[in-house]
């Protein structure tokens, strides 16, 4: 039984990755605007399906990749532009509701154009797998952690070399304080729910390189985020990432060595856990729980 | 101890806002009695769907409108309570009408579990988050407790029985349910209407400024999630009587996002806009009917638009054509 | 015995000692004032009466009895009751919904009596709304009973936020800035205010900026500097006082 | 005591009025059969909508052929987005407002549940593909199957891995949902009465993006044979992930995955080959002349938005049309004046009834309202020449 505990954690690892890319875009968003955003998930299966109509346009990957992730900007900022600025003060619930609005909406669009057909994205390299020592490794495992890594390292280079990152802490800590020194404060929720929202499309460009697109792509995946997110500890960058990997990982080992019907629900037993144990999570401050 | 400040002495009069008589509330269920004399038994079965989702949205809003924390875990109770309601029915063989109680009942102990998070101090998206696993959880209990629930293939329920009375009838189950209605609205309105409501009024509003006045903020809490819990599981029991057959899948995410907008359309925090809500949102996949495919953008727009242009709700544009609609919180 | 003692207070966030070591005491009928620049420790020393903040070491005595360690609630129930700097108002209920929130422990209808509309309970719901009103109305301001507070102006907000402190008849009142954003004239009348409730025999403590208000209607003033108490003196002493002028000095 | 008394005479009142039982002509004119066509065409489960427009295909070709008797076939859509409060509010919206004379489709089993007691009653007739086994086990008067449901499926899925003596150990991978359960608790039946061994039952959740798990666990546990009770996603993710590991057992997927696109997005013959069966519920192969019939049935009648976006239709049309080719025999079989009774006394009527599409010929009695039994098993033989077999190895035709 242990011989497969190896395996278990590099899949594990694998899976976890995606799960940070879709903790760590929905943080960007959190951290910039201190909402989050119940409808990340559609912003996830938009993405796969903008790189499916680019790709169709004859693009090869690399380039409809970018223009996906563009228009995902693009469309994140706007919809933070158009319909959460005018209620930015309001309740939180109609902020959340808002978010969860527009994604049922854009899951229902996605669905009337594509929710009849099978539609699947080409792998921009070969599906080979190799031996790790006693460990299978895939093509898709080694690009999509490499994916995730280059943005991740670039991400951190926009936040901790670069005067953004300083920005997005000022705007978190006072929305006030930071218009006071000159920065657009509108704008720069606009610009970074879109750096959001292009994130998660490219988690789930990355999720539909294995798997067939389908307008319900999305729900899963911000369940999951939010798990990753709850157990790194909420509104940490490096929290996200590390609850990720741990929840993939937590995933394989919980179904192995327990019973494959705990698979889907260790996102949910995680969130419950952190709250009975460590509500601020692995690295969070206490911000989250009430002063 | 210091003397009395004030002495409520001769007062000036003040302009009292304008007020109807409590009894002409009576006339609106006494005018929906005859209702089943001209409806057929597919738009009565549309009016019981809207009596079912009356409980469920006012219970909904006591939470997250009146106490204002994002508890996203309505559906729990929600099944919690068409469970009950079922598994008295068909493993005991409890007539329907024994079974409404125990149902509001085990609602009600599942608003006390789901307020730990908010008892422990979570709120905002991270309660939302946590809430939201709460009834994801059960939902997963459902599937299989399969002794229990019938899993994944749910249960048939008996018809419902009132006093020996089978209501196979969907005329005959409006008047249970009409009951049922206007009993949980009547309750919840005195209840929203005493030192309670206040309570979770000031604790939206400002939680601190509340314990400052002298109220427990956690033992309210956990009276309005366990308020809520009650209401909804009832209406959870009268879902199980109207449907007849229950599945997990009826208590999943989508279901919690048609209850959101249930009270979100009706009006954060009104009663008359949950009643309201329960009915436009009801009926709505009715007129989308020639659309089919088109539901689930068309009502994604239809909550953004309420969103951005009545924030309040339906129950706002009411108390805009009259301060008689206006929600109150006091008695005199 | 004073009815507040505050003895040796000292509040920790962290590192940073917000209030070092001070006492102070309110006695009955007594207005004392606590002034100092910002980032003095004032609030801070008012939240840890009010129990919005845990002390470090020391005492913090009401009628005698230990209320550090309780929780807000329970020393608003004992009779501590206070105002808020930024307006603690709930803006969603109207003026009298406000007072009457004010008056929550004096509301005594359980929750039964309140379903089943009860006689008592209604009766206790009734005479309530009725107190509500009238202490508006002494207050002048009754016209406004049904308003949302959120629409009322700031000097109607200030006092319907006395009111809803005053409700329940407590011997301490904790008055955070009241007089901020008020016009003149509005702060006159918080001035009598004030006078008339002390000489009614309330104690209150006021924290205040508007150095002239503070100087006409305290008996006593109490002056913070970096958490430490540097002066404590009827109003006409704290003025010619040296450390106090550096205090405030030091800031400019 | 004024609002009791007024509330018991308005209940008495309602309670005598005559429940008006629907008329056993209803939905019946001189020129027209109108006909209620039920099924998700939103949410989620909107991808099964091909199983309502496969009939209505048939329906359409029937009426360019004149209709029965004279009679052509109306349809009035309805959609229950695959959730019982709504699937009863379709139903009901079709028998007492739209006035059908039966109900077709509904392929959502928690629907179909649900609307029953109330099809029952009024004496509805339905057919439908919903494949739980309760709609008409025991029999129900106006009820019928002529589709496979999950107690045939599960046990040609079990009984074709079994028809290999080698293959005795068994694991079933499964969601946690109503289908996969139809499917599989019949073959988990089957195994246990005919030798087998089930090792383990392992979930596979929808909306898994891996499967390592599942993979790993039939291999420690050396399961000989897997039965895969899961949808096209999943399925494909366990076939992918058992190579990937080396996991050599044959697999056995349910109805509900397309075995053509499955083996397509695999993308890897090593995974499918000789690997990879699933029931087959029709006589011939997709796309071959045995079926080109009604290939071109659909593609003459279905509209732009009924057909797939892109490519030819799937076997879900297929699976659809049965129903309403029997639909249509039982009405021709009623006569010029069909009512209820005598649409289910012509549907009882049916034997051997060659529907053109189906392995099995339709066989109904007035104790049996199950069309179907027999299966076939499709797969990819060691060449990867895609071959229909009527048992382990041996090739049909």
């Amino acid at each position: 039984m242990l011989a497969v505990l190896p395996q278990l954690v590099v899949s594990g690892i694998a899976t976890g990755m995606l799960y940070a890319l879709i903790a760590l875009s929905l943080t960007v968003g959190y951290r910039a605007t201190t909402v989050v955003n119940f409808g990340h998930g559609e912003m996830v299966m938009a993405g796969a399906y903008a790189l499916f109509v680019f790709a169709g346009f004859g693009l090869s990957f690399a380039p409809a990749l970018i223009l996906a992730l563009g228009l995902l900007f693009l469309w994140g900022a706007l919809t933070q532009r158009v319909f959460m600025r005018p209620i930015i003060s309001g309740p939180h619930l109609s902020l959340a509701m808002m978010a969860l609005a527009i994604g049922y909406a854009m899951r229902g669009g996605a669905r009337l154009r594509w929710g009849s057909e099978v539609v699947t994205l080409t792998r921009p390299y070969s599906q080979d797998v190799f031996m790790l020592g006693p460990m299978v490794v895939t093509m898709d495992d080694l690009a999509i952690s490499g994916f995730v890594l280059v943005l991740m390292g670039s991400l951190s280079i926009l936040f901790y070399l670069t005067p953004v990152g300083r920005l997005v802490q000022a705007v978190f800590q006072s929305q006030r304080g930071a218009a006071l020194v000159g920065l657009n404060v509108h704008a720069f929720h606009a610009m970074m729910w879109g750096v959001g929202a292009a994130l998660g499309a490219a988690g789930g460009a990355l999720l539909g390189l294995f798997l067939p697109l389908s307008p319900d792509m999305g729900v899963w995946t911000l369940v999951r985020g939010f798990a990753a997110m709850t157990l790194g500890g909420f509104g940490s960058f490096h929290g996200a990432v590390i609850g990720g990997l741990l929840l993939g990982v937590m995933e394989k080992l919980l179904g192995f060595y327990i019973n494959t019907v705990f698979i889907d629900i260790t996102a949910y037993l995680i969130t419950i856990l952190v709250l009975l144990i460590r509500p601020a999570g692995l690295f969070g401050r206490q911000t989250v729980v009430r002063i | 101890m210091a003397q009395p400040i004030v002495t409520p002495g001769p007062t000036s009069p003040t302009p009292r806002a304008p007020r109807l008589p409590r009894w002409l509330f009576w006339l609106i269920p006494l005018a929906l009695l005859p209702l089943p004399l001209y409806l057929d038994q597919y738009r009565q079965y549309v009016v019981n769907l809207i009596l079912v989702y009356v409980p469920v949205a006012i219970g909904f809003n006591v939470v997250i409108g009146n106490l204002g924390l994002l508890a996203f875990c309505n559906v729990a109770f929600f099944g919690i309570g068409a469970y009950t309601s079922g598994v008295l029915a068909l493993k005991l063989g409890l007539p329907w009408w024994v079974t409404i109680l125990p149902a509001g009942l085990m609602g009600a102990l599942a608003g006390a579990a789901a307020s730990v998070p908010a008892l422990r101090g979570v709120r905002l998206f991270y309660l939302a988050i946590m809430t939201l696993a709460f009834g994801e959880l059960l939902r997963w209990v459902y599937i299989r407790w399969v002794p229990v629930t019938g899993g994944s293939f749910g249960m048939s329920v008996p018809p419902p029985n009132v006093f020996g009375w089978v209501l196979d009838n969907e005329g005959h189950k409006y008047y249970a349910f009409l009951a049922l209605a206007v009993i949980t609205v009547v309750l919840t309105d005195r209840l929203l209407r005493s030192r309670f409501g206040r309570a979770f009024m000031a604790i939206k509003d400002n939680e601190q400024a509340a314990a400052a006045m002298g109220i427990p903020t956690d033992r309210y809490i956990l009276l309005a999630f366990a308020w809520s819990g009650f209401v909804v599981g009832i209406g959870g029991s009268m879902y199980a009587a109207l449907i007849g057959h229950i599945t997990p899948i009826a208590f999943d995410l989508t279901e919690l996002i048609l209850q959101f907008a249930v009270v979100m359309v009706g009006g954060l925090g009104s009663l008359t806009g949950s009643v309201l809500g329960a009915a436009l949102i009801t009926t709505a996949p009715e007129f989308f009917r020639p659309f089919p495919g088109f539901l689930e953008l068309l009502f994604g727009v239809l909550i953004v638009l309420v969103i951005l242009f009545l924030p309040r709700g339906l129950a706002s544009l009411l108390a805009r054509l009259h301060p008689l609609f206006v929600d109150r919180y006091y008695r005199d | 015995m004073a009815l507040l003692e505050i003895d040796n207070v000292t509040v920790r966030f962290g590192g940073l000692t917000a209030v070092d070591e001070v006492s102070l005491t309110v006695g009955a009928g007594e207005v004392c004032a606590v002034i100092g620049p910002n980032g003095a420790g004032k609030t801070t020393l008012f939240n840890a009466v009010s129990g919005n903040a845990a002390i470090g070491s020391g005492r913090i005595l009401f009628q005698g009895e230990p209320i550090h360690g309780l929780l807000p609630h329970q020393i608003s129930a004992k009779g501590v009751r206070r105002t808020f700097q930024n307006g603690g108002l709930f803006g969603d209920l109207t003026a009298l919904e406000n007072v009457l929130v004010g008056l929550h422990a004096r509301v005594e209808s359980g929750i039964l009596g309140v379903l089943l509309a009860s006689p008592s309970a209604r009766r206790i719901e009734t005479e309530a709304t009725a107190r509500a009103r009238a202490l508006l109305d002494l207050m002048e301001i009754g016209h406004v009973a049904d308003q949302p507070a959120a629409q009322l102006s700031g000097g109607q907000q200030r006092i319907v936020e006395i009111v809803r402190a005053l409700a329940t008849e407590p011997p301490l009142l904790l008055l955070d800035e009241p007089a901020v954003g008020l016009a003149p004239h509005m702060r006159e009348q918080l001035v009598s205010i004030i006078r008339r409730l002390a000489g009614q025999g309330i104690g209150i403590l006021l924290i205040e900026h508007a150095i002239e208000l503070v100087m006409s209607v305290a008996d006593r003033v109490v002056v913070l500097n970096y958490g430490k108490k540097v002066a404590d003196a009827p109003p006409a002493a704290v003025r010619a006082d040296k450390n106090v002028l550096e205090a405030y000095l030091g800031h400019v | 005591m004024r609002l009791t008394k007024i509330f018991l005479t308005v209940a008495a009142a309602v309670a005598t009025a005559s429940p008006a039982f629907a008329d056993n002509m209803q939905g019946i004119t001189d020129k027209t059969i109108k006909i209620g066509n039920m099924g998700p065409f939103s949410g989620e489960a909107a991808v099964f909508n091909p199983l309502n427009y496969g009939p209505e295909a048939y329906l359409r070709y029937i009426n360019a052929q004149g209709g029965v008797h004279g009679r052509k076939f109306e349809t009035v859509f309805a959609d229950d987005a695959c959730n019982e409060a709504k699937g009863i509010a379709a139903a009901r919206k079709l028998i007492y407002e739209d006035k059908v004379f039966m109900l077709m489709g509904v392929p959502c089993s928690g629907v179909a549940m649900a609307i029953k007691p109330m099809l029952e009653k009024e004496g509805i007739p339905w057919v439908g593909p919903a494949a739980n086994p309760k709609l008409t086990r025991p029999t129900v008067p106006a009820m019928f199957h002529v589709t496979y449901t999950g107690i045939e499926s599960g046990q040609a899925m079990a009984g074709f891995a079994m028809s290999n003596p080698a293959l005795k150990k068994i694991a079933i991978v499964e969601h946690s949902n109503d289908w996969a359960h139809g499917y599989c608790n019949p073959a988990s039946e089957y195994i246990k009465s005919h030798g087998g061994e089930v090792l383990e039952r392992i979930a596979m959740e929808r909306g898994s993006t891996d499967g390592t798990t599942q993979a790993l666990k039939i291999k420690s546990i050396g399961a000989q044979a897997v039965m895969g009770c899961l949808y096209q996603q999943e399925l494909i993710i366990l076939l992918r992930d058992m190579q990937k590991f080396g996991v050599t057992a044959p697999v056995i997927g349910a109805l509900g995955a397309d075995f053509d696109q499955t083996v397509q997005q695999v993308n890897n013959p090593a995974a499918v080959r000789d690997k990879f069966f699933q029931p087959y519920q029709f006589k011939a192969k997709i796309g071959t002349p045995a079926l080109k019939e009604f290939e071109d049935m659909f593609t003459k009648y279905l509209t732009k938005d009924e057909l797939p976006k892109a490519g030819p239709p799937t076997n879900f049309y297929y699976f659809g049309i049965p129903v309403a080719i029997v639909t249509v025999e039982a009405f021709k079989r009623a006569g010029a004046s069909p009512s209820r009774e005598k649409w289910i006394a012509a549907m009882e009527s049916i034997k051997d009834f060659d529907t053109g599409v189906l392995a099995d010929k339709i066989n109904l009695s007035k104790d049996n309202h199950v069309g179907v039994q027999r299966m076939f098993a499709v797969g990819l033989d060691k060449d990867g020449k895609q071959t229909i077999y009527s048992s382990w190895g041996k090739a049909q035709n």
